[in-house]
Parts: structure tokens; C-alpha cells; sequence
């Protein structure tokens, strides 16, 4: 890819979800996006090692998602709304994944958006940065 | 004549389908963000428009990444929800107007936009929610849309400048059809919110409601941000508010704002509601 | 840096595809079309591009009309030849770039192009054909290819000047690469035919070889001709040299024309071959 | 649909492939693209009649495939690059679905086109038509 602009490179804890991020991650969508499916979730809830092996992951991939390691998921090129689908096969609440992958517990994590979300102080720019 | 009588934004936040759909929007967590929108729901029950157009963004959900078209028009004549991960939602069926659809699509594509037709597909939470919150639960929504699905999702994204533009150029498509229709204008997402990675959960209360303001007053400035700066202050998902510029586009540089509210949080993100219409419509 | 050296138009008939694969470009009817592109293969096996990006459209193989984009730009690492009805062509996977296709996606939609991306599809006779006449049956295509799909099939097809603007923009796009290639770029369809209605089988050779002259010399005016004069002057399927326009407008305002054949009919069609390049190039 | 511009319509033996068409033969074009796979071939050869009602066609759109009625295909919004995926399946030439779609026999269309085609003269406009 041509290098991303400077500018997304600085915005800390983001994905920028570009052609060189959707290359990495196709086959891992492609599976993710397989779950809007009732039979592929049905077929996924009975054998998901097995389900897995329809789609041409690397095995990191594959370890990812048995291990619902969303973080892990989103640095192989997993897209957020194709992590969702996953999510809402598995009943886990979003907000869940989103206190792991900014490393908080889900207590601290409601308490902060009830409070009226992340502040953005510190997190618009990695040189002045205070996450991740 | 078709005319464009006024536009509204709203975010579409799947979340507030599921209260909806649940009969929960009386609860003490979502009554305050359902309350908004009751002068957005009497507004249009009023108004009674024939079409409404919607610009909405799909989420891997009626679209996969086999293709991404950066402009994608429904010409077809209805809409099913998609499937998104739990079965559809539980709302009507949306029915398109398939001849202004191909109206639309000739003006527009002439007009050097590269539209992709599409004669099949399913509408995710992006379109049918703003749907629910300016209509509450009908048994048929009270009338016909066009989707206009934009794609935020994958970079690059077009330009704030082009949304904006896309959305005069609809205004010239609208107008210059040969019945009298009364036609409504929804931009949808936002505002801001993130829901990956460590900046999860940021909300920016300060710009979201400075957007609100220049979009009021001068929207050609916002079309001026760079993506990149629309990330860092409203997130990589809340950049979706690019959408609104189209509505903004196809009204005219003076508006009047007929209803404003924001709200913080639905669990994740700010929520924003405004209605416009041109002045001289108010006058 | 990238640059594009030199262009090529080319019919793109299906049957000389199907010639070519059964071996029998030397019977006596096919003989002078395929010398005819000798000069061609020639040029282009010196030249030794390291990628062409072929301007082509779908003839409903790769694509349904379940959505039609305007533009379309293949991303992927690989495309496959289609099953057009009886089974894929028996030529070379075509090889994409996938990298300089991101970039150029990219840089098309900074430039207001609304790209469709594609991440996966099957290419048909309309880019393969133009792969074997000019490069023969070599085991792997000598290049790399970046498919750009144009609607032509549909109605409403962008208008003319619009595909010559894409290859205005298309050159921005390379030129503005970080690695050095060699880049050739093929416009492809045409020239007059009609393979439908009571107008079967129209053949404007008086047209085709204006469109050729001012195509060289001043391709401008051509941009100004409606899609329904192009229809009536070289039919309703001949209209795709349009596509010719963007090849053109990826090149100088002056070019030297290197090759130009012309052969009536096969079968159904007029069959057109020239190769440009600019000016500054040759001198 | 918005009226086609005049210039279309002055155009004599020619379909304006426009949206009006798209949705008028959609089903049929659908039909005729699912040709496409192998196994809707061998299922489309085996029981044709049987087959085509996996389609939402109108009955006059169907008699019109099992009937090879190439112009009736075509009045009911098939589009022609669909249309050649049967010619394909038949075995049956394109310059023979273009010499019946233009009232000719095979030989005359034949002998039309090595002469160099369809002349011009009164066929670009409806005011100086002579075909049709
Ligand atoms: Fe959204
Ligand atoms: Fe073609």
C-alpha cells in the first residue's frame, strides 16, 4: 500500500481499516461475515474448529477466534462490524469487547461512558498520548 | 415537480432498534434519547411525505467485502432488513420508488456521479433505525424510501466535499422530475463514537456539537476536514457524520432549524437529532 | 515513480477469443484480423510492461444486474476468467497489482471518482480477448493487470466525457506511485456493432475511422457526443468505445500513433487495433 | 421511469436497455444468467419447463424461452448479453439469433455481413427508417 498518511498513523488506540488491513483480514471477514448466515451459525455452534477450516485463515486467525481474542482479532485484519456478528452469535454484549480492547474491566468501562464516554483528552494525537 | 421540503439527521445506533423492537424505550436509561424524538415523530407524521431518501451507511451486513461501492442507489422495489447476526428485525418491509430511483440514477450518473445501481439488497440498522425513531412501530412505514448507501466503513472513504456535493447534485435529480412528490432528506450515523480498539467508548461532546452548529450556519467548512481529522475527534466510526453533509447539500445555503437534540450516551455513542428546512420555506 | 508509456484500443470480440483457443487463427476468414495484430504483439513483447491496466466492460458473466457499478477497480491478487455459458476459457489467471490498485483507488476517490472496489470477481471476454490478441497463449499473462469494469450495458452509462476524465484522473493516480513500473493502459469494445434487434449486424465504417482520426488528434470533441448519437452511429453494443476515451485521456493531448488496423467484419463486428503513445515519448 | 430522451426513441430496431427494461425482464435475465453455473445447465437441459418456474417470470416470459422466441424475449425486457448465455447452452449461433431478430435468413444475414455489414442509409433514424 502507499503509505498511510502521517495523520492516521498519529491517532492512537485506531485501526485505520485500509486496502493493505482488508487484504490481511479478508478471509477472517469472510468468515465473520459467514455468521449472518442461520445455517453457517448453526454449522459454527456445533464444530467450530471444523467450521473454521472452510475458510483459507492463517491459523493465527483461526487460534484468534476460537480464543475470542478480539484484540488479537483486530491486528489480523478483522473488521469491527464483521467482529459484531461473532459477538452476537456468542450473546456477548458489545460494550464487552470494547472494555477488553481498551483494557478495562466492563465496571470501569460502564462507569466511564455513564459518566459521558472516554474523554478525549490525551487521545487525539500519540504524541500527546494516554492510552493503549 | 418533486421537491425536497426539508432534511433531517439522526444517528442510527443498532442498539435503539433492539430497545424499540424490545418495547423497553419507556425504561429510565433510553426514555430520555426516545423522548428526543418525539418532535422528530410528530414533525413527519405531519408533514406526511411521500419519499424519503435516506443516506445511510451499510455495516458488513447487506453488503460484504466481495464488493464496496462508494455510492450505491436502491432502485428496487422493496428492501428487506438484513440478517444481522440474530435474524432480521422485526420491522415492515421497506418499499423503494423505483421510478424515481431511476430518475435519480440518470441525473445523477450524468451529473458525473459514479453511481452503483443496485436492483437487490438488504438495509441494515443503518437505514432502518432512523426509520424507527422518526416513526415509532407502524405496521408499513408511511412512505416509500430511497437508499443511498455510502461507504464509510472501508478506506478511502469519499471526501466530506463529496457527500456534500452528492447531496446538490440529488437536490437537481429530485427537482427535475416530472411528478409532484413531496420528498424528505434523512443523513444518518454518528455522532461521535468509537467502538474499536484502545480509543473505545471516546464520545466528543465539544464537536459534535460544533458540527451541529457549522452545519446549521456554514456546512461548507466541515466539507474542508480531512478524514484523518474527522477520525480524531469523532472516531473511526463516528466519521460516518460525513452522511449529513448530504442532507445538508441538498438544502439551501439558508436553513432553519425546526428541531435540535443531543444526548449522551446510548451506550457507546452521542446521539443527535436536527430537522431543517430552508428558510424561504419557513418565511 | 509509475508512469504510463503508451495506450492500446482493441476490440474485444468474443469469438476471436474463441479462435484463438481452438487454434484456428491461420483459416483463411480469421487470417488477416490476427495479422492485423501482429504488430501489436510485437510491440508489447518489446515493450515489456510490468503492469496494463485494461479499461473493459462486464457482459453480464462476471457481474449480474443484482447491482451495476459505474466504475469498477480490482484490488484483488487474482482474477479468474468467467464461465460466460459454457465453461471458462482455457487462458491464464489474470495476475492483479493489488498494491498500485489500492493506491489508485485511493487517489481516484480523493479525485471524486466514486470507485466500486472490487475485492473479488471473473473477468470475461471483454478484458481476456483483449489479453490473447495482444499477447497470444503464453502459459502466464507477461503482466500484471488492473481490471477498471465500466458499465456500458446498462442504461443510464456515464457519459462520455466522464470515461475520458477517468483516465485523466487514472494518470494522477500512477504518477503519484511510489515505486517505479512500467504502465500501459488499454481501452477496450467497439468498434460499430449491433448484436440486437432489427438493426443486426450495422457495421459504420465511415464512423469508426472519424472516431479513430479525431480520437488521435482530438479526442475532446468526442467526449461531447451524446450516449443515443453514439448508439445510432455505431449501435447499441458499439457504444463501449467509450471506454477507447479513457485509455486516451490517460495520455499527452499529442501522440503518435504507432499502429492502427482496421478490419471489416468479424462476424458480427468491426474490428479496431491502435496503439498511441506520447509524443515527447518518441522524440 | 422519466421519458426515455427522443433521441433514444428515434433510433429504429433497438432496445433502449434502460431501468423501465431492467425491471420489466429482470426475472428472465436471472433465468437466463443463472446458465452460468454448470449445474443449473444440466438442470435447466434435463426439465426445462420445470426449471424455469424456480424463476418469478411471467408465463408469456417463459413461453418465450421454451418457445426460443428470441424477438418476444427481447419485446419482454431479456437483455441481449443474458440472452447469448441460451444461445451458448443451444449450440445455436449468435448470427442466426441476429438474422431472426432482423427477418432474415441465415444466408442472407451471412451474406449481408461479408459484404461488410448492415449499411447505415435508413437505419439511423426513425424518420428514414427502412428496416423493422
Ligand atoms: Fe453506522
Ligand atoms: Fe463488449
Amino acid at each position: 500500500m502507499t503509505k498511510p498518511a502521517d495523520a492516521f498513523e498519529d491517532i492512537p488506540g485506531t485501526v485505520h481499516f485500509n486496502g493493505e488491513r482488508l487484504r490481511q483480514g479478508y478471509q477472517l471477514n469472510k468468515f465473520l461475515s459467514s455468521l449472518l448466515e442461520p445455517d453457517n451459525r448453526k454449522a459454527f455452534k456445533a464444530d467450530q474448529a471444523a467450521y473454521l477450516t472452510s475458510f483459507k485463515m492463517t491459523d493465527e486467525q483461526r487460534q484468534a477466534v476460537l480464543d475470542r481474542n478480539w484484540v488479537r482479532m483486530l491486528d489480523l485484519g478483522g473488521n469491527i462490524f464483521c467482529m459484531t456478528k461473532l459477538a452476537l452469535v456468542d450473546g456477548t454484549p458489545f460494550q464487552q469487547v470494547n472494555a477488553i480492547m481498551s483494557g478495562m474491566t466492563m465496571k470501569e468501562y460502564e462507569e466511564m461512558m455513564n459518566a459521558g464516554g472516554r474523554p478525549m483528552e490525551g487521545i487525539r494525537s500519540k504524541k500527546e498520548q494516554n492510552i493503549g | 415537480m418533486a421537491e425536497i421540503v426539508a432534511g433531517f439527521c439522526t444517528s442510527h445506533v443498532p442498539l435503539l432498534g433492539r430497545v424499540i423492537d424490545g418495547g423497553r424505550t419507556q425504561e429510565p436509561y433510553w426514555k430520555p434519547i426516545f423522548q428526543g424524538y418525539e418532535p422528530t415523530k410528530k414533525w413527519l407524521a405531519d408533514l406526511k411525505p411521500d419519499v424519503v431518501i435516506v443516506i445511510y451507511n451499510d455495516h458488513a451486513n447487506g453488503f460484504s467485502f466481495k464488493y464496496t461501492p462508494t455510492f450505491a442507489i436502491g432502485c428496487a422495489d422493496e428492501f428487506n432488513p438484513a440478517d444481522e447476526g440474530h435474524g432480521p428485525r422485526h420491522v415492515p418491509v421497506v418499499h423503494g420508488h423505483s421510478r424515481l430511483a431511476w430518475h435519480m440514477t440518470e441525473s445523477l450518473v450524468a451529473d458525473q456521479f459514479d453511481m452503483t445501481i443496485m436492483n437487490e439488497m438488504d438495509v441494515d440498522h443503518g437505514l432502518t433505525v432512523p426509520l424507527s425513531l422518526a416513526c415509532g412501530q407502524p405496521e408499513a412505514w408511511p412512505f416509500k424510501v430511497i437508499p443511498i448507501c455510502v461507504n464509510v466503513i472501508q478506506y478511502p472513504q469519499p471526501t466530506a466535499e463529496r457527500c456534500y456535493l452528492l447531496g446538490k447534485a440529488i437536490r437537481r435529480a429530485v427537482e427535475s422530475y416530472d411528478e409532484d412528490l413531496k420528498v424528505v432528506i434523512a443523513g444518518t450515523g454518528g455522532m461521535s463514537h468509537q467502538i474499536h480498539g484502545a480509543r473505545s467508548g471516546l464520545i466528543n461532546q465539544k464537536f459534535d456539537n460544533w458540527f451541529i452548529d457549522k452545519l446549521t450556519t456554514s456546512p461548507a467548512e466541515l466539507t474542508k476536514i480531512s478524514h484523518a481529522e474527522y477520525v480524531r475527534e469523532v472516531g473511526a466510526e463516528g466519521m460516518e457524520i460525513i452522511m449529513w453533509l448530504t442532507m445538508r447539500g441538498a438544502l439551501d445555503d439558508n436553513v432553519d432549524v425546526l428541531h435540535r437534540f443531543y444526548h449522551v450516551p446510548a451506550m457507546n455513542t452521542a446521539v443527535g437529532n436536527v430537522i431543517m428546512q430552508n428558510s424561504r420555506a419557513s418565511a
